[in-house]
């Protein structure tokens, strides 16, 4: 397939518009953004239900980066972002009940509920979360890159950010350091053109965040187009691999206002959100481009649909089920190691415990 | 008459900012957004955008400008969406703000007040939770005010605009929606608070509870609570951690010989400890028991609600260490 | 046997480094340079540039790098050139480090050291004399040491490199050039210090003085000239701020009954007003005179020498607290 | 006169080459400039007789950034710089008495003995100091440039840092606001070409600090050459309050080591050194243009320098007889308004005090 929209590159030539690609990639490109989709519509249900509470910044809009992404690489890649972590979970193995009992805060959750919306991580395929302050995940996953180089493992470190957090200082302290050590470091700018209702235009002098990195080349690449975002990752691997760091620019966009606080429609309008919907929806083109090409039916990608449904329901089933964490768990994971020393709880003398 | 904290926040703003010129107010989403928690609801439309700047969210870079503005005597307010992000400039704080009119002598002061809601809000976990009194408290060269209800609010805020040296003003998420009873003064524009002066929530003669911020309303439960059971809670609302007012505190505890320190935030050198050192220097004598200290628990801050709940202060805790206090009324018996 | 705290410092960090591949050292100038205060002396030579490496002036860049490494499963240690500049990679130390293995119950823990000089040194003014004790030791997450000694050196900041949790480890300048005994067995590649247990570096049985770093020089000077007045002074040397020995603090002055806390740093939140709040928690009825708190002025740190010899303690300040705390045995006396 | 070197300009026209002055500048420079370096070797001699106490940055080689910048601007615009102060103190207009009696912690020095050689400030010649915490200054800079545009004054500020600083990335926040904003800043590189021990390659991927602004507009010059500073300057000025930021990177040199601790000679080669005094050196430069422009003969010059060296020492022995700040001042100037509230000594019952 072709992708939509050529690459813009900076201080680097931009891989072949033209990708490969098979009939179940595109299916499974389908399924999982579908779930991912639906995943998020039923959190924010759960979130008005106030079975969620506090902070939650949803993905749908954006999903064509996670599955793009996850599609050019291996799970000995790594992958780190910001809050807006649901789907980059699922996307590297995680499951539903995982995701819906950590939002809900119970035992199953990911996190065992004690992370949150904003915290999750998947270790065992390189996920390393999950990060709620702006900007502070671009040094880190520097840090993974810098690690996996230091270690020998010829493997990469993908680092989203947001077009707002794409102007924090340490995005470019870091990005120098990366460069000086030639670190496989991918930054992987998710440009949704706002950063909670500031308009990219408002808080960057300069939003072309692909060439941003000044010496560091980077890549602009439409974010609403699974096979672009692939093809894009695909070439920054090769290219971080061999050279060092190198920026992705994602064009894409947010459907959900900032987090659940935000109606996400008073610094924008609803006909740009409803342009954005029917003309560039990631999950609408897999779809046009699986028909075209007459792999599935519409009824068969409806059932799919429906499938997905289903299961996001029967998650959300089971982590009601799942219990609170257990009050013991308050004093858990405070160190990996805490030599039994004693902590306290609000009432010191009521409650205390050895830390494990 | 009621209102908000956050009516009496906007309000202080607003009034500072048409009294001076050279008041601005910048920081993420406090123009056009009219503020995270709209606490600068209608400013941008009241001043324009010279006077409510939009900044991108780089807290390191902003806070630096609106420091080097006030150097210049400019009186920025500049708030931070929540203080957890004031790590990233703190540096500005500490050492570019608080201790420029001492190095230079007093020839570079600093007015200027830095704003924001600090400490735990609901369901936000670890890294959206922690309060920072005590460590701002610590630093010479900055005042640090709390306040709980609208009135504190108003008057304080009002009075950190108008100081010349750098203030750290820290609000709760959690009050913004309150209402409190506020007098006909609290409302006038003149209206202003001292700084360093705390305030005698309720008067009593059994336990002296000390508190800031949202606490100061679970200490007040508490006391009402203790009153049914016949022990009479005197509350002491800090207002002001730095400085703090030690001769108030004191004299309470000299009168009541038993103190209960409350705090959000994490136990170790925390706003408490001070407090008891400080009773312990100055009305050592005057104490019938050892000294409580209620505060959130050691542990970065859970998500789940059960786990969440037990890392802050509850009303429950705050009256079984009362009873504590005032049950052992002989100091050998604490040690048994 | 005598060795300097830097030599203390660099052989532990060697060992370490010829112990486990996964150790490496980042900091600013301390690979071709030898370390701004020659701790990292020979390492570049023996270890190369991967595993000892000179950043930019950019610490928020470079400790974020380094936690990421840890992340990974690396044992990073972090040199900050003074501890002053870790504000501008606190958010790192808070957020990233401190609370990761919390929010994700248990997945990403985070073995990394932080260290550097801490507190004041001599001349260098305001900016360049901040103590972090208190700070970094609120923070649940973090462990926190701070070495006297040679020998303390040694054994906690191999300690510190082999834990699997962030460590935050305060030097002194003015210690690295300090010679001390040393064992034979403090010498062996195998010596390593229990983290959380603090040392009593002097028995004693009139008055318990607590100190950490510098200061437990100044209070065994002070226990001499006490001792020739006939008041015996045990002196406990800290070692760990996080976790705070409480159970050996208390012992002490359970037999003592009294206390004399000091500290180099800022006194509001201190490390003092911990140490005084845990014993009245604990041990309150066994108090014969109110705790003594001797620290840091509380102003910002004066350039002038006469000024700032008066801004941090000094052996008359220790034995004159000491003296007040013997004298005073009936606390009733304590508050006339 | 002639710049000696062309500048390069990014992202702007450069200024024309040939600089107008005249005789009396011609030799107020070589005058001033000799000043300040008699000082700095005067500050030396005083840190080895243990005169001056902690860190010392010295300044000599880089005057001609000092004396050029000085000559195109007013008092009215603010200068921000790091903690190698002393000189543009001087240059501001402080004196000499008030910079050797700070050095040494005295009563009369320009902070009273309380701030130290890193911590000199002449606010009402528009100097703002003397900041110790390396990058720092930026923001602070960018905010005095924003008050200056707030408050309708139309001055501009100009800021200096150094190679190191330049990686930090609070310049690269501080200049995003500063452009969107158009604040009449000038960020000023002094690249001396090390940043303690760490040559600029070394710490930088791309060193070439004028073109580091990215979007902004930035010039190269030569800042071993006074006329090349001010001209640059000049230029500065007028673009930074039509249009905003603009960097300008001055090439130039210290002799010293980084600060007294350092001798500066492990990193570099005594050759490099000697190289630089040999054919760059600022006051040399303006010498041979003097005496080539029959200005002052030999002797004259000479004669000058003698007499700034007797300044010097008068003012090093007025500095001595000037006392230790009353020890009252331990408590003074911590707020500028301290209600009296009471303030404490190591040994709070002995030492105690109330706030003025
Ligand atoms: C340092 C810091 N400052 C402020 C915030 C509050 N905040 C959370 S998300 C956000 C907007 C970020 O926008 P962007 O980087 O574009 O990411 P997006 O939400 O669009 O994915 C802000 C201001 C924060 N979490 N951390
Ligand atoms: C944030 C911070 N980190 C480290 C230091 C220690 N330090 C002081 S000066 C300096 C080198 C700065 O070099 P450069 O910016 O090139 O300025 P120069 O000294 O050459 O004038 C360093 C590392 C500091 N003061 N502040
Ligand atoms: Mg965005
Ligand atoms: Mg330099």
């Amino acid at each position: 397939v072709e992708t939509s929209v050529p690459f813009s590159a900076h201080k680097c030539e931009g891989p072949s518009r033209s990708v490969e690609t098979t009939p179940q990639e595109l299916i499974s490109f389908f399924r999982d953004m579908a779930l991912m989709r639906r995943m998020e519509i039923a959190a924010d249900s759960l979130y008005k239900a106030k079975l969620i509470r506090g902070f939650c910044h949803l993905y749908d809009g954006q999903e064509a980066v996670a599955v793009g992404m996850e599609a050019a690489i291996t799970k000995k890649d790594c992958i780190i972002t910001a809050y807006r972590d649901h789907c980059i979970f699922l996307e590297r193995g995680g499951t539903l009940l995982e995701v819906f009992a950590e939002l809900m805060g119970r035992r199953a959750g990911c996190s065992k509920g004690k992370g949150g919306s904003m915290h999750f991580y998947k270790k065992d395929s390189g996920f390393y979360g999950g990060h709620g302050i702006v900007g502070a995940q671009v040094p880190l996953g520097c840090g993974l890159a810098f690690a996996q180089k230091y270690s020998k493992d010829e493997n990469v470190t993908f680092t989203l950010y947001g077009d707002g957090a794409a102007n924090q200082g340490q995005l470019f302290e870091a990005l120098n350091i990366s460069c000086l050590l030639e670190l496989p470091a991918i930054l992987v700018c998710e440009n949704n053109h706002y950063g909670m209702g500031t308009a990219e235009w408002r808080a960057a002098k300069s939003p072309a965040y692909y060439k941003r990195g000044d010496y560091a080349p980077g890549l602009k690449v439409d974010g609403m187009d699974a096979f672009a975002v692939k093809q894009a990752c695909k070439f920054a691997k090769e290219h971080a691999l061999k050279n060092g760091p190198i920026i992705l620019e994602m064009d894409t966009y947010r459907y959900h206002g900032h987090s659940m606080s935000d109606p996400g429609s008073t610094y924008r309008t609803r006909d740009e959100i409803s342009g954005v919907r029917q003309e560039r929806d990631p999950i609408e083109r897999i779809r046009k481009l699986i028909l075209g090409l007459d792999l599935a039916t519409e009824k068969e990608l409806k059932d799919m649909e429906k499938e997905v449904r289903k299961e996001v329901d029967e998650a959300i089933a089971q982590a009601k089920e799942s219990p609170n964490p257990d009050p013991s768990e308050l004093f858990t994971n405070v160190y990996a190691k805490g030599y039994g020393v004693e902590a306290f709880g609000a009432d010191r003398k009521e409650v205390r415990a050895a830390l494990p | 008459k009621e209102m908000t904290v956050r009516e009496a926040l906007n309000s202080a703003l607003d009034e500072e900012m048409s009294a001076d010129p050279k008041v601005f107010l910048m920081g993420e989403e406090v123009g056009e957004y009219q503020g995270a928690y709209k606490i600068s609801k209608g400013l941008l439309e009241k001043y324009g955008p010279e006077r409510v700047l939009d900044t991108p969210i780089t807290e390191a870079g902003f806070t630096g400008i609106g420091v080097g503005a006030a150097y210049y005597g400019l009186r920025p307010v500049v708030e931070f969406m929540t203080f957890n992000f004031s790590m990233q400039a703190i540096d500005h704080i500490i050492n570019s703000a608080a201790k420029s009119n001492y190095m230079s002598a007093g020839q570079i002061s600093v007015p200027i007040v830095f704003r924001g809601p600090n400490g735990a809000a609901a369901g936000v976990g670890a890294q959206h939770s922690q309060c920072y009194a005590a460590w701002y408290a610590s630093c010479p060269g900055l005042k640090v005010l709390a306040p709980y209800s609208s009135e504190d609010a108003r008057g304080l805020l009002k009075a950190a605009i108008r100081d010349p040296d750098p203030v750290v003003f820290l609000e709760n998420e959690l009050l913004y929606g309150e209402s409190f009873p506020i007098s006909a003064e609290a409302v006038d524009s003149s209206f202003c608070l001292p700084i360093g002066k705390a305030k005698i929530e309720r008067e009593g003669k059994d336990v002296t509870i000390t508190a800031f911020s949202k606490m100061v309303g679970l200490a007040l439960k508490a006391a009402e609570i203790l009153a049914k059971e016949g022990i009479s809670a005197e509350i002491i609302n800090l207002r002001s951690i730095r400085p703090l007012d030690r001769a108030t505190i004191n004299a309470s505890v000299r009168k009541t010989n038993r103190l209960v320190t409350l705090e959000e935030g994490f136990p170790q050198h925390g706003v408490g400890a001070e407090i008891c050192t400080s009773v312990i220097e100055e009305s050592f004598g005057y104490l019938d028991a050892p000294v409580e200290r209620i505060a959130g628990a050691d542990v970065p801050m859970p998500y789940a609600a059960n786990l969440e709940r037990s890392a802050v202060p509850q009303v429950e805790d705050i009256v079984r260490a009362a009873k504590r206090a005032c049950y052992r009324a002989v100091p050998m018996a604490a040690t048994a």
